[in-house]
């Protein structure tokens, strides 16, 4: 019964991080969100993934490192964050360059996903 | 003329627009989510190496690193402000934002 | 229909407020309702009462105020707002400053959330 | 779903994205200056006349108009935002900034 | 004598006009630097060859139109105009679909102008 | 050599007002001198003494007020500004608002004249 009350809610992130706001503003939102106990994913497609590829050091840059915040979603119980295959294959990585190992699938399954989502959040 | 681009290859034309404007042995220089056209092995990796062969290329490494791209593409000079600066005293500067 | 709105960019320099203003309005006019207006990211610059634009222009500060004055909840994010020098003391009438708390609010509460914005 | 596109294909790749991700059959609302992709005879008309294809395209007229463009793609409506409202009733909305 | 001292500034307009403010926020620098009795010129690149589109009507969209105080620039004494002869091929333009008729020019000689420039200013 | 430099962004939402900030530092440090910078489009966003960034970011208005105790000169368009919602009574110290006679000033008086921002 209380699953049946849970809103699909899917944060969707195709910006890169540090160049604009969005991948870390969108973070925000997906930490408040993950508090309200509803379902909350996240999809990484496009430039998204590069918010999760290893080794970031934004000393030099004076601004905020938040890539490591991504893998401690699972603790705020959001555990279904996909990440689509195709944009890391053209952005020469793997899996193995990101932070955490998300759930990769083909364009198809993804639009399959945020189809049976009630809201959809770009950022 | 010092040719500059902040923007990401993957979701924006503006470096296809740069190569079909610049010079041969115009200098370019990658900043902010334009680094992203230095990632060793994407598909957008043979536009760069083709526009070295006419261009120096230049990125910022403190906006690099801070995208954690540890592979570049070779025959990209990393470089900090001081370097766009000096570029800028010796060109001018187009932006493609 | 319950309708949510997120804006995500600010006034005049992209035309995401102006498109959002023009679906709210053609929503209502179906006799849809307007469950919130979420301003984040840039959005939370349409919420400043200092806007003066030329005589013959729109006011898109003026729009939202009057979508207020309407009853429908207008809230700015509260951090957003504060990264981009939004505060109660340029807040337009009408409006609210709050939390990320109400746009999961408005998520969970429309039967659609639309997002207006740019990159 | 419903996929909205505003900005132009000509400076971004968003139109290319949101192909690679539509269904067969998905609506697609061209507004903003996403209603560039609807010129015909234009070098990115092809891809339009492909997408037509699998996806009802829609543009939204006011768009349009205040850009003169008025050799526009055979098959892709022009519609007001009611329309866009009506789309969005039977749909979820992903826009493609 | 005088001539010498004029400043060659060139604005490079390469954003499409309404859906963000550049081409219109440009064109309002442009008429202020006329003013000046400087060696003012502006080359339409890209998505800024739409701002000379005939026929644009805004009254729908309830925005400025200003379009046609592009056609006002010669009497600001603004005679270099410049449009880029493969950006309106690549948008199915010809230059009778302008609202002006700027010199159309190569890639290469519009490069070859830039670099004579003092100052770019990119809208 | 005399530096120009044009602010275009709006603070925080793009990395442009960072790029700038470094460009300015770094030309100082080679002994060069700014003529002005000149805030324009959303780039006017920089200029509001209200930004309230956390604790542990940069701020970046404060930034500019900074470099304009320097004597540098900080010039937010006015036309740009009102639409955006910014005026003397939100101006950071040190800064002015003028017109785009400014702007002109500023390409003829400098050496170079450097555009940060974004689209």
């Amino acid at each position: 019964m209380e699953e049946q009350k849970k809103t699909k809610i899917m944060f969707v992130m195709r910006k890169p991080p540090h160049g604009s706001i969005y991948a870390y503003e969108g973070l925000e939102a997906i930490l408040i969100m993950g508090a309200y106990e509803q379902e909350v994913s996240v999809v990484f497609i496009d430039d998204g993934v590069f918010a999760l590829k290893k080794e970031q050091d934004t000393k030099p840059l004076g601004v905020k490192e938040f890539s490591k915040t991504f893998a401690a979603l699972e603790d705020y119980d959001i555990t279904n964050i996909y990440a689509d295959r195709e944009s890391l294959e053209i952005r020469g990585l793997t899996v193995d360059d990101l932070i955490i190992k998300p759930k990769l699938l083909e364009a198809s399954e993804i639009a399959k996903i945020m189809e049976e989502q009630h809201t959809l959040l770009p950022f | 003329m010092l040719h500059t681009i902040n923007k990401s290859p993957f979701l924006y034309r503006n470096l296809e627009s740069c190569l079909r404007f610049a010079k041969q042995g115009d200098p370019i220089m990658l900043y902010e989510d334009g680094i992203y056209a230095v990632t060793s092995g994407s598909k957008i990796q043979s536009i760069v190496i083709e526009a070295l062969k006419k261009h120096p290329i230049y990125a910022i490494e403190a906006d690099v690193k801070a995208r954690g791209i540890t592979k570049v593409i070779e025959g990209v000079y990393l470089c900090d402000y001081f370097c766009f600066v000096a570029l800028a005293e010796q060109h001018k500067v187009y932006p493609w934002f | 229909m319950k309708f949510g709105i997120m804006i995500q960019d600010g006034p005049y320099n992209h035309e995401a407020a102006d498109s959002a203003y023009n679906f709210i309005q053609a929503a209502l006019e179906r006799g849809h309702s307007i469950q919130g207006i979420f301003f984040y990211n840039d959005g939370v610059i349409n919420a400043t009462k200092l806007m003066d634009p030329p005589q013959d222009d729109r006011n898109i500060s003026k729009r939202w105020s009057e979508l207020g004055a309407k009853g429908i909840d207008i809230i700015v994010c509260v951090a957003a707002a504060k990264r981009r020098g939004i505060n109660e003391s340029v807040l337009i009438p009408n409006a609210r400053i709050s939390g990320l708390g109400q746009l999961t609010e408005i998520a969970i509460e429309s039967d659609r959330l639309i997002t207006f914005g740019s990159s």
